[in-house]
């Protein structure tokens, strides 16, 4: 076993039990740091792939952006920081169930597909290979997900709009 | 008084023409042995107003006519009172209608038309009284009973079209000449199941006594010159196309064999003068089958002839007794001698005919008759020798009973003490008088067979001193209680087999109300259960929805990987 | 001229449903049975007498289906549409003269002549696609029939009644429709006349089922006596007249004719279905107390003659059930004009609720009754008998069956006819004969002329059947009805 | 026939989610905040979309064809939008901007050709739709609605990309084209694939409301303003039903083996519960929201024969007549819940004899979906999609379609007898609300049905002139 | 490296995700539910790009993009939370729904 690989089984077991706190925890405070954590865990696996770029990215907009938002949420709607008995929904156990089925069934599969394939990581994703290959054949989809983070904005603060004139 | 009249001068008009048309045919070629040329074959239905009048066919269609002219004459007394009398008088006259159609066609379809239209004309005058129930049950199990037997001749048309690719029945006689009987079989029995069906013969023999609650006339017409005659003339009419089969030879000897001796003694042991001589008309007609199976059909058909007079006369006079008496049962009559002597002489004459008593008419024609069945035992007709001889004892032994019978009957009727004082009217006995002269007229010209009448005549006056021995006492019990109950042979049909289809009938419509819907009520009860469970999905809580995505995304997937 | 015909149907159809609400009643009736009278003579009219498909209209309608706008009589549809556009007229003189039962409003009128126009459409369909529009499109209408101008007393059962229709029919013609898609791929046209002769068990057997809902035939027969016990009398009239007759010129056009070799193997269920339908009818006849509903299950015995006889696929048994199918609509359309009229004046159909004696009460309606039953009893010399006779030759001929089931189904089929004669006897007794008990909502039939209108031509069928039967000629089993023309 | 991956068909979307931009602009800059001074670049941009339509492609291109049917959805969204100018708080401009992002993603769905775009695009469909689903003043119902579709629609987005990932991660490639070049292949791993194939379908089945992925269409269509409901049931399912279209018939053609099945029996839950559930309905909104489930089976059943022609355009034949349907029923919905402030089937009693102009063509609306006579289209459109069915060998599936439409007419013709029924008393609350400008929207309710009334006489206008 | 490696945090990943978003109650909670699929998702993506070592990097760009639609969705839901709780004083789902 070679350091990358040690290191990558290392970064998962951090960010599964960091994503299990962080569904799991009653401190939604809490929850919302074990998210960063898991989110920061994927982008160290990101970069162990060769995926440099997106590890930025994902630290930035995730780590910076996302999760600040999240806790600003949870603060501007007065959410309970405390411990909060009826945490989870009725549903749970369905839902626990679903997700134990999700995992498995995809872990089946791609032990099914890829059990005897390895990473050799030649060809990094740096920043100006991403962009020569997004620049030069999604560009369509570059420039229509441009009109997405627009909409998303207006929807946003129209979303936001609606509810306080609903008074 | 006047406005029946006009009845009575469209069937008279009705009568005239048919005689002016039947009686130049009465002297043309035998019945038997004419060959038609012309047949033009066809396969889907044709009605043709072909027609093709033998002999045999005129004598029938005068019998009718002259017979029908009288009961309307008749009725203009009897009926005269009658609410309904028009609706009754009128369909006398299609019936009469029906009749010629039956006899003078050439066309089975129109055969057909007229035998059905005869035993619907027959239920509506059975059930003309409507009010009383024994009319009305007794003119539907006429209809009902005389309409399964219709199907046979139904049936039968349906083969002959199919065999000879005509329904002109001459086209068939031609067809069954060239190529000779073919399907004969098959004809011949089906022929014969309608013709059992019409003219009361066993085992279907038991609608004709129940059709008695009708007014008096119409049974003399139906049951005497026209309806149940009519059975006979069709049997003889298509015999050409199944003659030669013995089994069906065989099995209509049979039949007639069975039924003229039951019926017989079915009327000896009545109460009931009307339906007395109702079976002795069943036994009657037994005797005309019995001569066509012998292979003697003209004499079968000179037997209806003589036997639709003096049973018309017979009728109408009890029709007579009736008005005066109020009642048919003999319990009321006797002594009538002298109170009805119109009716008394006349009778005495259809009585006489009935037994066979020399001179009368009746006399002649059933030794014609005893002397065909001799002549099968000489084994020279499809007739088994056997079965011929068996027919032959039993006819004779008939004759001992119908004499007996017919003695009995005249005794009670017109014997004893007189009682009160009746009327007569003259538009009554008129035709009677006219059928007793007939009776006696038309045995002119009869020939006669010397040993045969020497025999019949021994038989019949034993039946006459047997019953003048045993005067109006009943037979003994052992054999007059079964007798009297007409053997029980009634039961199935007006208990049994209705008790039973009604049974299956019930048991039917509850399955159909309640049963067949299963599929659609089941469909419907499980697509509201369906229906409640896919809403009851719809609680508004999103995780539940989201939840239902996941569980139908792992379904959809093990469909797409069990489908690879 | 069908185009014309059924032109004059939309615009009186189109003016009774824009008519303001006084114009009712009597003129709209009128308005309807002159339209419906004048469709007739086009009708008559468009017959060329010719051996062949006459009046025929063919335009383009859907190119990439290849389905035209494609119209022709021929010696099957003619007489069926010609019943279609007289007995409508009936109705509507009914709704004028009869006096009893639902006021005659301007739309029910307008609905009955939709359902008139569908059905002579469907008749006169020669594109399959074009059959199955017509087909459908009466449906609705007969459903506001049936639901709006039914049984006044029981608002919830006529609408029960006529959801139910409409739910079985509707599955029966998209399983049609399915049948009719597969015909098409495989013969890749929807012209019947190109169809013909195609190989299709499948499809012969979705066309069979589907339209066995509708004629019906047993077990799928429950909806119609529902249907008729509800229904409004000139619905009743125009049900059994008419929609019947779309299921039977469904199976002989698309079924014996169209698909003849695949129909003969099928055709030993359609005729044992057949036979079953006639004695199950019968026996349920014998104890019914609704007269309305015996009449409906006599429909469904009688239309187990039509499918016997179209089933033998003979030419006798094909022309027999065609002549059954038109016998039926006169001598049907008759029963039920009265058992709707006694339901109209009394309120109810009940055999006991009548009462005894109609001979004596109500003497025109006692006499019609009685007639109407000798008809429907197959009496030969009226229309009704030809129809089972043709029916049992078509059997005895074997045909497509094989003999001893044919035979079998003869010797069974025939028992009908006596239970037909029992249970006609029995209403006979129950209601006409007997001691007379009248009440006091006792009317006699005022419509006579409906009556009169009737019993004629059913006796001039029942009297000379050739006049029908010649139409049919021997083409009724080629491909000359429909392929000359083309 | 052939589906060319042509950037050229981008060309409307583009000028769509322009204009809308304009739309939002001129709103915001406009002195007086004015609905038809931010409607009028919207509707011009998608003129344009027709225009430049007309000029790139031919009418027998699917993608084409499709773009049409949301070209002219959309519009008639927008005209029956109006019915909602009246309140004061709903933002013109933003709700012009929504809709025609919303719509230009449908557009871009349709025209994609890579799974990339298709998952821009999807999203770029369906994040304006949340937000125009929550656009529903004064009714908390319409938060609600927003977030019970944007709970579901981002689960089912994440199935879709897991699916995509796998996709991706057994051929190497996202584009349609290399697609079905590499599932040939023998070397990919079947069962990954198999996976891969349904989970990237589900995202899209979901857009059409297809069951299992139905559960947000009832609450999101009551709680949704009317005519934004009626633009969910038929620009965006016009896109999810083109862009599954384009993906089975191209890029995963060589997988039917996998996707046959799952769309057959997708269909056949769909037709079969939607209708059943819709049976107990008892309001116009909710009735046609179970019918859209309904019609989703009815819409993706041809799909299974989408490698035949008549499979491909089946399809498309039938949506088009299912959203002009729809929308005009929407539409009318719309109006009458301005005016009387339900759409439940008490509120809806003899509309057809006090407002025929609402009623009937509610009416002929529903007989066109049920696919009845006098509404021959939705016959004919019924005709059309069981033909491939059958063709295909799935004779069940005609036979379940078929049933359908059965269960279908039943509640169908509950809502048409509800309409020309006579009201039992005069419903309440007519004049109690502020009138409404009705007038543009319900002359659209009158050309919509006008169109559906011709097509029902000359069907073959539409189905000659589509693919 | 085994490609497997990534592949399997990507399905444990994905599944803690997916159970809480249908169990957590808080909607601000089954966001992060949402995002931690949609990281699973970019795990598997880019883990295919490493391995193929294509020049297009389509894996990558569409992580990219998962990236950015994941911030428009959050940014949207945590719109919707707020104006839910601004409408009915709670961001619990259940209570929500039945507004």
């Amino acid at each position: 076993m070679s350091l990358p690989e040690a290191v990558f089984l290392i970064l998962s077991a951090v960010a599964v039990a960091s994503a299990v706190l962080a569904v799991g925890s009653h401190q939604l405070v809490h929850a919302a740091l074990w998210l960063v954590v898991t989110l920061g865990a994927v982008a160290g696996c990101f970069v162990l792939m060769t995926a440099e770029l997106l590890a930025w990215v994902q630290v930035l907009v995730y780590v910076g952006a996302v999760v600040v938002l999240v806790v600003f949420a949870l603060m501007l709607t007065r959410s309970p920081t405390g411990s909060q008995s009826a945490e989870v929904t009725r549903n749970r156990p369905l839902a626990a169930v679903l997700g134990l089925l999700a995992t498995v069934g995809l872990a089946a599969t791609v032990i099914a597909g890829f059990r005897h394939e390895r990473i050799t990581g030649r060809l990094p994703g740096t920043a100006a290979s991403i962009g020569d290959a997004l620049f030069r054949e999604w560009v369509l989809a570059f420039e229509v997900l441009s009109v997405v983070l627009l909409a998303a904005l207006v929807a946003a603060i129209v979303i936001s709009r609606s509810g306080s004139e609903n008074r | 008084m006047i406005r029946r009249w006009p009845y009575v001068a469209l069937t008279a008009v009705v009568a005239v023409a048919v005689a002016i048309w039947a009686i130049p045919e009465l002297d043309q070629r035998a019945f038997f042995g004419y060959v038609p040329t012309n047949a033009t074959p066809t396969m889907l239905p044709s009605l043709s107003l072909d027609t093709r009048v033998l002999p045999d066919s005129a004598k029938v269609m005068l019998l009718a006519a002259g017979v029908t002219l009288l009961v309307q004459v008749y009725s203009t007394a009897y009926m005269g009172k009658d609410r309904r009398y028009r609706s009754y008088a009128l369909l006398i006259v299609l019936f009469l209608v029906a009749m010629i159609a039956v006899v003078a066609t050439d066309n089975l379809f129109v055969l057909l038309i007229g035998w059905e239209v005869m035993g619907v004309c027959s239920y509506l005058l059975i059930g003309h009284w409507w009010e009383q129930p024994q009319s009305r049950a007794g003119a539907m199990k006429a209809l009902v009973v005389t309409r399964f037997g219709d199907l046979g001749l139904l049936v039968a048309i349906v083969v002959i079209g199919q065999t000879y690719g005509t329904y002109s029945i001459t086209g068939a006689w031609v067809g069954a000449a060239d190529q000779g009987q073919q399907h004969g079989t098959a004809i011949g029995l089906l022929v014969l199941l309608a013709v059992v069906g019409k003219s009361a013969q066993v085992p279907l023999q038991t609608w004709l006594p129940d059709a008695m609650p009708g007014p008096t006339p119409i049974t003399a017409l139906i049951h005497a010159a026209t309806m149940v005659a009519a059975g006979v003339y069709v049997f003889a009419r298509l015999l050409p196309l199944y003659g030669n089969d013995t089994t069906v030879m065989t099995a209509l000897a049979v039949v007639s064999g069975v039924t003229m001796l039951l019926a017989a003694l079915f009327a000896l042991v009545q109460h009931d003068l009307k339906r007395a001589l109702a079976w002795s008309t069943v036994s009657q007609l037994a005797y005309m089958f019995a001569a066509i199976a012998a292979g003697a059909a003209d004499v079968g058909i000179s037997h209806l002839v003589s036997h639709g007079a003096y049973k018309a006369l017979l009728f109408l006079g009890c029709g007579v007794v009736m008005h005066a008496v109020g009642t048919s049962a003999l319990s009321a009559m006797g002594g009538l001698r002298t109170t009805l002597p119109a009716t008394f002489w006349t009778m005495t004459i259809g009585f006489a005919a009935l037994a066979g008593i020399i001179p009368t008419v009746g006399f002649f024609t059933k030794d014609r008759v005893l002397e065909s069945i001799h002549v099968a035992t000489h084994g020279e007709t499809p007739l088994p020798g056997g079965v011929a001889w068996a027919l032959l004892v039993v006819a004779y032994v008939t004759v001992f009973v119908t004499a007996a019978y017919a003695m009995r009957l005249w005794m009670l009727t017109f014997l004893g003490l007189p009682s009160k004082q009746h009327v007569e009217p003259p538009s009554m006995t008129w035709p009677l008088v006219a059928l007793g002269v007939a009776c006696l007229a038309l045995s002119i010209g009869e020939p006669l067979d010397l040993d045969t009448a020497a025999l019949s005549t021994l038989v019949a006056l034993a039946g006459i001193a047997f019953a003048w021995w045993r005067q109006d006492a009943d037979l003994p019990g052992p054999v007059q209680r079964p007798l009297a109950a007409e053997l029980g042979l009634d039961h199935p049909i007006t208990r049994l087999i209705p008790a039973g289809t009604i049974g299956v009938a019930r048991v039917a419509d509850a399955a159909d109300r309640e049963g067949i819907d299963v599929y659609p009520r089941g469909g419907a009860v499980l697509a509201g259960l369906v229906s409640s469970a896919v809403r009851a999905l719809q609680t508004g809580r999103v995780q539940v929805y989201a939840s239902v995505i996941a569980v139908g995304a792992f379904v959809v997937v093990l469909v797409g990987v069990i489908a690879r | 001229m069908i185009v014309a015909a059924l032109l004059v149907l939309l615009a009186a159809t189109v003016a009774l449903m824009a008519a303001p609400d006084r114009f009712r009643g009597r003129s709209a009736a009128g308005l309807g049975a002159a339209a419906s009278a004048l469709t007739f003579v086009l009708l008559a009219l468009a017959w060329d007498g010719k051996a062949s498909t006459s009046g025929e209209v063919d335009v383009a309608w859907i190119d990439v289906l290849n389905a035209r706008f494609h119209l022709g009589l021929d010696g099957v549809s003619w007489p069926l549409a010609l019943l279609t556009a007289f007995l409508t007229v009936l109705c509507c003189w009914w709704l004028a003269r009869s006096g009893a039962g639902p006021a005659p409003s301007a739309r029910f009128v307008a609905l009955l002549l939709v359902v008139e126009g569908s059905s002579i459409g469907v008749f006169a369909s020669l594109d399959l696609l074009l059959f199955f529009v017509f087909f459908e499109l009466a449906l609705i209408p007969m459903w506001f029939v049936i639901a709006y101008w039914g049984d006044p007393k029981d608002q919830a059962g006529r609408r029960r009644a006529a959801t139910r229709f409409l739910l079985f029919t509707v599955t029966g013609s998209a399983v049609l429709l399915v049948g009719i898609v597969v015909v098409a791929i495989e013969a890749g046209s929807l012209q019947i006349a190109d169809v013909q002769g195609t190989h299709s068990v499948l499809a012969a057997s979705l066309i069979a089922i589907g339209l066995a809902v509708k004629v019906p035939i047993v077990p799928l027969h429950t909806w119609l006596p529902d249907a008729h016990g509800k229904a409004p009398t000139v619905g009743s009239v125009l049900l059994a007249g008419v929609f019947l007759k779309l299921g039977t010129y469904g199976l002989i056009r698309l079924d014996v004719q169209m698909l003849p070799s695949a129909t003969a193997e099928i055709a030993p269920y359609l005729a044992a279905a057949g036979v079953v339908g006639i004695i199950w009818a019968g026996l349920v006849c014998l104890v019914q107390d609704d007269l309305k509903r015996l009449v409906a299950y006599s429909s469904i015995g009688h239309m187990g003659f039509v499918v016997l006889a179209l089933a033998t696929m003979t030419e006798a048994g094909v022309t027999g059930a065609v002549f059954g199918s038109v016998a039926h609509g006169l001598v049907t359309g008759l029963l039920f004009f009265l058992a709707g009229g006694l339901k109209d004046v009394h309120g109810t159909a009940s055999l006991t609720a009548l009462g005894r004696g109609l001979y004596e009460r109500t003497r025109w309606f006692a006499v019609a009754l009685l007639v109407a039953g000798l008809a429907t009893m197959g009496l030969p010399g009226l229309a009704g008998f030809w129809g089972e006779y043709l029916s049992l030759r078509g059997a005895y001929e074997e045909g497509a069956l094989d003999r001893s089931l044919a035979w079998t189904l003869l010797g069974v089929a025939t028992i009908g006819i006596v239970l037909a004669t029992a249970y006609v006897a029995r209403f006979v007794r129950m209601l006409l004969q007997g001691e007379p008990t009248p009440i006091d909502t006792d009317r006699d039939l005022r419509a006579r002329g409906v009556v009169v209108a009737l019993v004629v031509p059913i006796l001039v069928l029942g009297l000379w059947p050739t006049l029908l039967t010649d139409l049919l000629g021997s083409g009724v089993m080629g491909t000359s009805l429909l392929g000359v023309g083309r | 026939m052939s589906i060319p991956i042509d950037w050229a068909t981008a060309g409307p979307a583009v000028i769509v989610a322009t204009s809308a931009l304009v739309a939002l602009m001129v709103d915001a800059f406009w002195p007086r905040r004015s609905w038809f001074a931010s409607s009028l670049p919207l509707l011009a941009g998608l003129v344009g979309g027709f225009v430049e339509l007309g000029r790139t492609g031919s009418v027998d291109d699917v993608s084409a064809a499709l773009t049409f049917v949301i070209l002219a959805g959309t519009v008639l969204v927008l005209v029956g939008a109006t019915v909602m100018s009246d309140e004061d708080s709903m933002p013109p401009g933003e709700l012009h901007l929504l809709l025609g992002s919303a719509a230009s993603g449908a557009l871009v769905m349709v025209a994609a050709r890579d799974l990339v775009t298709l998952i821009v695009a999807i999203e770029l469909l369906a994040l304006p739709s949340i937000a125009l689903i929550g656009l529903r003043q004064g009714d908390r119902r319409g938060i609600a609605s927003s977030w019970t579709f944007f709970l579901t629609s981002v689960v089912s987005t994440a199935v879709t990309l897991m699916g995509v990932a796998l996709l991706y991660g057994s051929t190497g490639t996202l584009t349609y084209a290399g697609l079905s070049r590499e599932l040939v292949d023998p070397a990919v791993p079947d069962a990954v694939v198999a996976v891969a194939v349904v989970l990237t379908l589900v995202g899209l089945l979901f857009k059409l409301g297809a069951v299992p992925f139905h559960a947000w269409v009832p609450d999101t269509y009551r709680g949704a303003s009317v005519v934004i409901a009626g633009f969910l049931a038929s620009v965006s399912k016009a896109g999810a039903l083109g862009a599954l279209l384009v993906l089975l018939a191209i890029g995963l053609s060589p997988v039917d083996d996998v996707w046959v099945p799952v769309i057959a029996v997708v269909a056949t839950a769909s037709m079969t519960l939607g209708n059943l559930a819709a049976l107990r309905e008892r309001d116009g909104v909710g009735m046609l929201a179970w019918s859209s489930v309904a019609q989703a089976g009815f819409l993706v059943a041809p799909a299974t024969a989408v490698l035949t022609a008549e499979g491909l355009s089946a399809p498309l034949q039938y949506l088009a007549v299912y959203a002009l349907a729809n929308l005009v029923g929407f539409t009318a919905l719309a109006v009458v819940l301005r005016t009387r402030g339900s759409t439940s089937y008490d509120t809806l009693t003899g509309l057809a004899r006090s407002e025929p102009w609402l009623g009937v063509p509610l009416a002929f609306v529903a007989l066109t979906l049920a696919g009845f006579p006098p509404a021959v289209i939705g016959l004919v459109t019924k005709y059309v999609v069981l033909r491939p069915v059958v063709d295909d060998g799935l004779t069940w599936l005609a036979v379940v379609m078929a049933v359908n439409v059965m269960l279908g007419l039943a509640y169908y013709l509950r809502l048409v007898v509800v309409l020309v029924s006579r009201p039992a008393d005069e419903p309440d609350g007519i004049t109690s609300r502020p009138a409404a400008p009705t007038g543009l929207a319900t002359a659209a309710v009158a050309v919509g049905t006008a169109a559906l009334v011709v097509l029902s006489v000359l069907p073959g206008l539409l189905i000659d002139h589509l693919p | 490296m085994p490609l497997l490696y990534p592949l399997l945090l990507s399905s444990a990943l994905f599944g803690i995700g997916l159970y809480g978003v249908l169990a957590r109650r808080n909607a601000v909670m089954v966001l992060v539910g949402v995002e931690l699929m949609l990281n699973a998702v970019n795990l598997q993506l880019v883990a295919y790009d490493a391995w193929f070592a294509e020049t297009l990097h389509t894996g990558q760009v569409l992580t990219l993009f998962v990236i950015a639609l994941a911030a428009a969705e959050i940014g949207l839901g945590l719109a919707i939370v707020m104006a839910m709780f601004r409408a009915t004083g709670s961001i619990d789902v259940d209570e929500a729904d039945r507004a």
